[in-house]
């Protein structure tokens, strides 16, 4: 047996995450391997996007990792974050029945979704729900509305009973659409994880538009000097490793025979980033 | 701290100018809650009277039981409701999921046990003498019942006002089976007041959340001036 | 009206009533006295039904009370009680008092004019809205007794009615059950520690002794020829005197009590062990052995001289403890105090004679 | 239905099993829940007797204000303890955040209305005669406490177990400034039973939610035994 | 030991005591009767504490228990007090007994010995294990008692002790007391609606009516000297008889009382307004007017004739009603009933004059 003579605490790493990121239990994976190389704790908080921005900018996380592209360029505008590094991607799938009432099935999103809208107006059986939670997910569902060419808060909010929000996570809004033979848009790996218990078929999955990026970041020691910075430093980089991607690029296949990400190292130009944001270590 | 103080003036805004979506959301909050409190307690005080005052086998282990629900998670009871109501549970055909009444169903649930152990307590409170003093004078089992509540009726209160209080408060079965929904129509929404204050909470506008928090106190504090001016006639 | 068959009543493994049987007729006041403890209170319980009898029958009007459940509102609406300690609703005086009508249904009208009437009875008239709880323990006793009286039961039982009264208002209120039963013949079962309530009162007297009627009399039997021992020492016979009888012809007996000899009239005959009872008032008290022809005579020493009332109690030492109720004014005049010398005398007539065992 | 049924089967097997994720997640959940309650207890006795005794200005409005955070809702008391205790908070130096610390906090804040209004409740319905009686056989303060306790000891209890039900059976505040952390040290991380039912539900895992339902529920039995045991001694 | 000085207690607008002011001295026993309502638990609440007066001091030991809380405690300990309605405490007799000893922090040992002693003193030796709650009303005053009692207080206060009691419990109780105070000097107050209990225990009587002592003194004084029209009817002087002096001279007055003119003792001038006092006792009652000089001889007929323990008591209307008490033989041999007519007679020595309004 071996004896430590100088047992160390544990440095503890805090890290605001999404919650669709860590149900799909990636970070579970990962962190894991991380602490054995850092000799750290990871301590996961998930929680939607907003408070996990919140938490972010009150400085009692480490790091944050979101998929809001807009949200996180105010954050790091703000000065509240700094060093943000992409480290994969998937798409967002627009879901409804089998019986698909609108007549969507691969259709372009903005196509789709103007239809739903159009076609909801009139047949009461024609229903979509939206995250409405202000999430990554729900933003991007605004972006296409707004991509349509639609006034999200005047022609889609409260204009009619075909559209619902529910306020809640994206698991919650599957099952209700679900129950509601109602169309949603959702990310992949939920929807993956959910789909045991689901009616509900993929419709649309592709389009640029339907892109859905992760990011980490860390957050700003100027702000806050006490933070665990290093560590934090050491996280971001361990995302953009080479083993990290291998291991994203494979999470999930042995569950669900697909991944549920794509490791964003290589793509760094179909998904419009630069390359310093996927491969540059912070110093 | 901000936030709190931004919180309450926000409230002030929002109640001073009648903010229609939070007038709504805060009308569906009192109907549900009012709702499942008043069936709990149509059920919680027979049924408590009838455990007090009843001599069967297993007494004891009811009581226990019941004191034991006490704990029940409300997400827990969520679940449950959601099982029997979904469109595959035993019940779904009445398509109960995601309205308001599946929101009151499950607030009842949620609260029978500890209304009917607290009504336990209460009528367990009163003295003998005035039990045999009510017999002695010829009442009826349901005279009887309306007497000993009368001479409990400070308990029997409070235990309304913690049900009330435990309704009004609750999220976890309301998101559940309601789903938090903000639809164009009233009858068609099951948002309220703590499925708002979640949602306001999980994208970070605290002081939103604390606005309606504190709209939430100030209704539980009118129903509660209701409540104690009734436990003092 | 009411008949006990064989009652027993046990609380875990203590006995309280045993085997008491007893019949009380309609329209009759019936006085249950003994011993605190004996089980007074839980004998009217189970007439009223609020207890279950271990053993034995109970029948009101001929119902079996405890057998036939569907009768028990029935039965329990024929009867008002008032508990020994009495509690009160949490409202007013005149709520009350006015519950029982409203459980029958009683109109609006006519239960004002009832409960102001009663309660002008029993002497609270104008505490109509005082809250029940600030009462005293008289008033509260009154309120409780207005409360079972006003819903004119055809039995009233009543525990210990008046023992937080004061004399003033006990006249008042054994005034209001001797009216009731006269007027309205209203069967009243009371119980009581106030001997002298039971005989005012009460056509007939029951001694509660470990857990049956030692003995069921009229007053006078009672109190003058008690059955036993112990009766005669519960209802104040003072002086109780163990002996056995030495020699008994036509009736007249002499009896060996410690070394005196006392004639009796009594049927026991020589050698059996008996009490004598002789109450004080009988019992005559001189300063010498006058002319007294037939009577014991005794003489002796005092040995005590207690105020009671307008009253002296005189005990004197005559080989046994004899003592004799006088007037102040008596005492004073024979100027007897401590150690005096005296002879004391009864005629054997006064001389109450039980077995012994 | 059948994940009710599947639910408690796989409750037993974790149970049987002594599952080691579930184990650690339960003794947190009894330790977090039972000092919090602990904790009110001791402040909500001594709080409730002061009101219950005291004869002061504004005991009615301090009552019923106490009612009326009956109907604080989770999510609110985390919300507020969140703002003290956040990095920027007063109390932010203590780096309590995400700790089950914090959360002991919280559930403390959370329960302490309900079992200071039911103490107060429990106390005033002690007969003024015993505590003339306790008074007059020359009772110092502490005295007087400890009998008039020992003679509402039913309803005190009833109070502790309503607290203990609600503190163990939350999730708002326990997510909220806990943070549901699976950490590999037991002492780094918050996940209790109802934040781990909530996230498991959150995921569609309902055997596992209700499995851990039951389990929660088991502890409450156990709990509730023991102060059934004391409230009939 | 006790004083009330100008003691108030109003509640609400209902005034129960108004300037009530008294001096109980140390070893001495003290009662307190009066009719129901009167104020007498209200008053010894006050002097234990429990409540405090709208007015006035009250000293106890020289210290003015309301105005020095610091000495509440202290104060408090020196007394004892057992209440109307006794309360006991949710736990077994000897728990209930004990527990004043405890809060003094006596030892095990000590507390085993006391506990077993009172509880033997007040007849309840064996109930120690007993739950309280389930006791008779008798018993459970008894505990009240033994509770109050072993803590050895220097003051003592009862408020209707016996009043659940049989009169075989009332004797041992009234033992204890009296012995209580032989021995250990206790001051004793107490209140009670049993003239005679005032009577057989207390030094001196306070009679407590209108919110203040209406006369304080002697039992002796109290009975036959009562200082009022309304203190003299409640203490049970039957015969009250209002009328106006016609004529004083040397102490010796003729009042004319509704037509029938009566000879009696007095200091008060013709034209004054009075009441006179005749206890039952003292008016005789004969077939004829017999030898009998210097009497009031006043003729009449019987209107009742009711038996009061082992005598009765004869209404006389001879203008005026005036009622004597026979013993039940003396009513017997003289042959009286209803109706029949007869001579009162009584000495002038034996009417009590009191001022009238
Ligand atoms: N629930 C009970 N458990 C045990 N013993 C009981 C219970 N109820 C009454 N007893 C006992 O039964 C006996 C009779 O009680 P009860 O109240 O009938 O007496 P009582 O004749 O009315 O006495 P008192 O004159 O003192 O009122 C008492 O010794 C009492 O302690
Ligand atoms: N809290 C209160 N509010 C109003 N009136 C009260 C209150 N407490 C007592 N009283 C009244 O004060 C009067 C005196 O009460 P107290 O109990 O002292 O009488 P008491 O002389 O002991 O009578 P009893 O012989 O009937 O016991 C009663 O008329 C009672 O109704
Ligand atoms: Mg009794
Ligand atoms: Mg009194």
């Amino acid at each position: 047996t071996t004896t430590d003579p100088t047992p160390v605490e544990k440095q503890q790493l805090r890290i605001a995450t999404t919650t669709s990121l860590d149900d799909t239990k990636l970070l579970n994976h990962l962190s894991s391997i991380f602490e054995e190389q850092h000799n750290a704790e990871v301590l996961i908080i998930s929680a939607g996007t907003g408070k996990a921005l919140e938490y972010g900018q009150r400085g009692d996380v480490d790091v944050l990792m979101v998929h809001d592209r807009a949200r996180e360029d105010t954050f790091l505008a703000d000065g509240y974050g700094i060093n943000r590094r992409v480290f994969a991607y998937n798409f967002f799938i627009l879901v409804g029945p089998e019986s698909d009432p609108a007549g969507i099935k691969g259709m372009k999103p903005e196509e789709a979704f103007t239809t739903i809208r159009e076609k909801g107006m009139a047949d009461k059986n024609i229903v979509f729900v939206s995250r409405g939670d202000a999430s990554g997910t729900h933003s991007k569902e605004q972006a296409i509305w707004k991509g349509a060419g639609f006034d999200y808060a005047k022609d889609i909010q409260g204009s009619g009973d075909w559209y619902i929000e529910a306020g809640t996570g994206m698991g919650a809004t599957l099952t209700m659409a679900n129950e509601k033979e109602a169309y949603t848009l959702s990310d992949i790996g939920t929807y993956l994880a959910y789909k045991g218990d689901l009616d509900l078929v993929t419709l649309v999955d592709e389009g640029d538009i339907l892109l859905n990026v992760y990011c980490a970041m860390q957050i700003n020691p100027e702000k806050y000097p006490d933070i665990n910075s290093e560590l934090a430093k050491d996280w971001v980089n361990f995302m953009i490793s080479d083993e990290t991607q291998k291991e994203i690029a494979s999470f999930g296949v042995d569950k669900y025979g697909q991944p549920l990400f794509y490791a964003a190292q290589n793509d760094w130009a179909e998904i419009g980033v630069t390359e310093a944001e996927v491969s540059v270590p912070i110093a | 701290m901000y936030e709190i103080v931004e919180g309450i003036a926000e409230a002030a805004r929002l109640i001073i100018t009648l903010d229609p979506g939070v007038m709504s959301i805060a009308a569906r909050s009192i109907i549900v809650s009012f709702t499942a409190t008043v069936a709990a307690t149509l059920i919680s005080i027979p049924l408590g009277a009838a455990i007090n005052f009843g001599t069967f086998r297993g007494r004891t282990s009811l009581i226990n039981l019941i004191q034991t629900l006490y704990s029940l998670p409300t997400v827990i009871v969520g679940l449950l409701i959601f099982l029997l109501i979904s469109r595959v549970g035993p019940f779904g055909f009445m398509r109960l999921l995601f309205t308001p009444t599946a929101m009151i169903i499950a607030q009842t649930v949620l609260v029978l046990p500890i209304m009917t152990g607290l009504t336990i307590s209460a009528l367990s409170g009163v003295d003998t003498v005035i039990r045999d003093t009510l017999h002695s004078l010829g009442a009826t089992r349901l005279q009887f019942l309306a007497n000993v509540m009368k001479e409990a009726r400070f308990a029997i209160l409070t235990a309304v006002a913690v049900g009330f209080g435990r309704a009004i408060s609750e999220v976890g079965a309301a998101i559940l089976v309601g789903g938090n929904i903000m639809a164009s129509s009233f009858s068609g929404s099951t948002r309220t007041l703590t499925t708002a204050i979640s949602l306001e909470t999980s994208m970070g506008n605290i002081p939103q959340s604390i606005a309606l928090g504190t709209i939430l106190l100030a209704i539980a504090l009118g129903v509660n001036l209701v409540i104690t001016r009734m436990q003092h006639r | 009206m009411i008949e006990c068959i064989d009652v027993a009543k046990r609380f875990g493994t203590t006995a309280v009533l045993a085997g008491l049987t007893a019949r009380i007729e309609a329209g009759e006041i019936f006085a249950i006295i003994g011993p605190s403890g004996s089980g007074k209170s839980t004998l009217l319980r189970l007439i009223d039904l609020l207890d279950t009898p271990t053993e034995g029958a109970i029948r009101v009007g001929g119902t079996d009370v405890h057998r036939e459940p569907e009768q028990s509102l029935a039965v329990r609406r024929k009867m008002g009680m008032v508990f020994q300690k009495p509690a009160v609703f949490n409202t007013t005086v005149y709520e009350n008092v006015a519950i029982g009508l409203r459980f029958r249904g009683e109109g609006k009208v006519a239960i004002r004019e009832k409960v102001e009437d009663v309660l002008r009875m029993v002497g609270l008239a104008g505490y109509e809205e005082r809250r029940a709880r600030t009462l005293s323990g008289g008033e509260m006793q009154r309120v409780a007794l207005a409360r079972a009286m006003v819903i004119e039961p055809e039995v009233l039982l009543l525990d210990e009615p008046t023992a937080n009264l004061d004399p003033v208002s006990v006249a008042l209120i054994e005034d209001l059950i001797f009216r009731l039963n006269r007027d309205r013949g209203t069967t009243i079962v009371f119980s009581t520690h106030d001997m002298y309530q039971g005989q005012r009162l009460a056509h007939r007297v029951g001694v509660l002794m470990k857990g049956m009627f030692a003995q069921v009399g009229t007053p006078r039997e009672v109190f003058t020829l008690p059955a036993s021992r112990e009766v005669a020492r519960f209802v104040g016979v003072e002086n109780v005197v163990d002996g056995v009888v030495a020699a008994g012809e036509n009736g007249t007996s002499v009896i060996d009590a410690g070394g005196i000899r006392i004639r009796a009239h009594s049927p026991f005959g020589a050698g059996e062990a008996v009490s004598l009872c002789i109450r004080s008032e009988e019992i005559r008290i001189a300063v010498t052995s006058g002319d007294t022809p037939g009577r014991n005579i005794l003489p002796g020493t005092v040995t005590s001289v207690v105020p009671r009332g307008p009253f002296s109690r005189v005990t004197v030492d005559c080989g046994v403890a004899l003592s004799s109720i006088l007037s102040w004014k008596a005492a004073d005049s024979l100027g007897i105090g401590e150690g005096s010398r005296v002879v004391v005398s009864f005629s054997p007539e006064s001389v109450h004679v039980v077995r012994r065992g």
